[in-house]
């Protein structure tokens, strides 16, 4: 499953990725801001990282909207923003 | 196609229609023509309005929650939430399922579909 | 290609959502997907011409105003329906305040989003 | 007598700062104080005429639709200046949008109402 | 000084509060859900409190709108809300 | 009357206007016939906006802050705030003097009057 994940719903969002073996996170909007300790592959939007001049801890990969468009479609989807 | 569909209700209820707006959606959504299977989640704030000493009238939940129940949508609250914010499961209202954080999160994900509000 | 649904519940000014819901829908159009928009509670004024920002960046949120965005994602295939309580509740006169393409609709539109959406995304 | 200052800038369906607003102004009005209220950013949502909210509860936060309670403050003697530039933003038609009374400033209203309050009060 | 409290500038406000020997504090909207550790005499907006179906610390006084004008009359106030 | 105001900005920056119109705000009240005092706070995840990597421009920011600076007005961070977020003060843009909480918070004590965006 992928999870599209901001700030508001931060707290909900990682208790849900926590029980999902197979997650993948992508941090959206003020999402880039935090610091989430999991274990899933992890993405940022690249455009919401550098409006915020947001240094990315090592591992989170930047990525385009169009990129973000393939996951969703790949994947099923949850959006906690 | 009938979806299993999951609406989290995740503000303090009063000065904001999200939380009646959200059920109404939930309602609107159960009745439609594929006649989705709903269900109502209180998480995060919105826990307050799963209390039965919240006044459900000035919320404008009654009609929206009725509609909804007998739409065969269930209503749920995050025990974790409550937990967090020192709400008895004793104070959630009676036409409201309190259940265990990981079984909340792990409908979330077996949802085909989710909203939120 | 998939079908991907839109709720739009932010509005113009109060959060960035409705600016990653175009953004995604751009993108997904783009890709060749199949894309509706359901605006919702505030989400409804998104869509409402006539809107002006004064000193806006040309690189920032409001490089142009949410209607010539969603203008736009009309003219190249996305549907986008606005719900008509929230429409009433706002004050908002959707004949003339709403761009050509922009239907008013109820929660059975949403039903029928949900069920034919390969994906629902919650902005 | 003391003047009150009220800077509302949420809008009427996302927070309560309206209403606090609006019943703060009313307690201060009968209790024969000057009000004077400007509204900015979403807050010149609030006194938007033609709102209409189906099902409401008699004792919620829309009893009466947020334009009704401002038309009785100002048919009591409040003050009500809606920020110019946040109106044009949001597409509203001041003329048309607003009802009588209700006036379209700009920020050195907001100055000299901060100049001239004995307590500002920011909703 | 009288503060006017909500929830989302809480952290702000008490900060605040905690410098000012002659605070009074009232809990307005979703304030009426917080529950303040302070030393100064702490006020609710009744009608906030009832909707919200809350119980009051023992010591917190339920107040009505008219009430509130008066104490914002006789203070200095900041809101926080 | 000429008085002594303090406005908080207290939210994120990006995606909502509240930070560059608050700032307008300040801007335009420093600017009145009364000649007021400004200081423009940057409190709670409004720090976010007073670090120098922010991309000001994209914000809507530099107008204003000159603006409000050529008025004579001050801009200050909460270092209370800074520091909750592991955000360095070397990181704070050279405009904005970092302000220890306690200071900040007196500030908004002696202010006649405070707004907050």
């Amino acid at each position: 499953m992928l999870y599209l994940v901001d700030k508001p719903m931060a707290e909900v969002a990682f208790r849900t990725i926590d029980g999902d073996d197979d997650a993948r996170v992508v941090l959206i909007q003020d999402g880039v801001l935090l610091e989430p300790d999991v274990g899933a592959p992890t993405y940022a939007v690249a455009r919401d990282v550098e409006v915020r001049g947001v240094e990315l801890s090592l591992g989170i990969e930047p990525i385009t909207y169009d990129t973000l468009i393939e996951l969703v479609v790949e994947h099923e989807t949850r959006t906690f923003a | 196609m009938k979806r299993d569909v999951i609406v989290l209700l995740r503000r303090a209820p009063y000065g904001r229609v999200h939380v009646p707006e959200g059920l109404r959606a939930a309602r609107g959504v159960a009745a439609g023509f594929d006649r989705h299977d709903l269900t109502a989640a209180f998480v995060a704030d919105g826990v307050y309005a799963a209390r039965s000493a919240v006044d459900k009238g000035a919320l404008n939940m009654p009609g929206h929650v009725a509609d909804l129940l007998a739409e065969g949508g269930e209503l749920v609250a995050d025990g974790a939430a409550l937990a967090e914010r020192s709400i008895d499961e004793s104070e959630v209202a009676d036409d409201v399922t309190v259940l265990p954080g990981e079984e909340l999160t792990a409908r979330i994900r077996a949802a085909d579909h989710m909203l939120d509000f | 290609m998939a079908r991907l649904g839109f709720v739009v519940t932010g509005g113009p000014f109060d959060s960035q959502r409705w600016r990653t819901a175009y953004e995604m829908g751009r993108a997904a159009l783009d890709a060749g997907h199949e894309v509706t928009y359901f605006h919702y509670l505030d989400g409804t004024l998104v869509p409402v011409a006539g809107q002006a920002f004064p000193d806006c960046s040309d690189t920032g949120l409001y490089d142009e105003m949410p209607v010539e965005k969603f203008r736009r994602l009309l003219a190249d295939g996305a549907e986008v329906v606005c719900c008509g309580l929230c429409v009433d509740a706002r004050g908002i006169d959707a004949e003339t305040d709403y761009p050509d393409g922009v239907e008013v609709g109820l929660l059975p539109d949403l039903a029928d989003m949900i069920g034919e959406a390969d994906r629902v995304i919650s902005l």
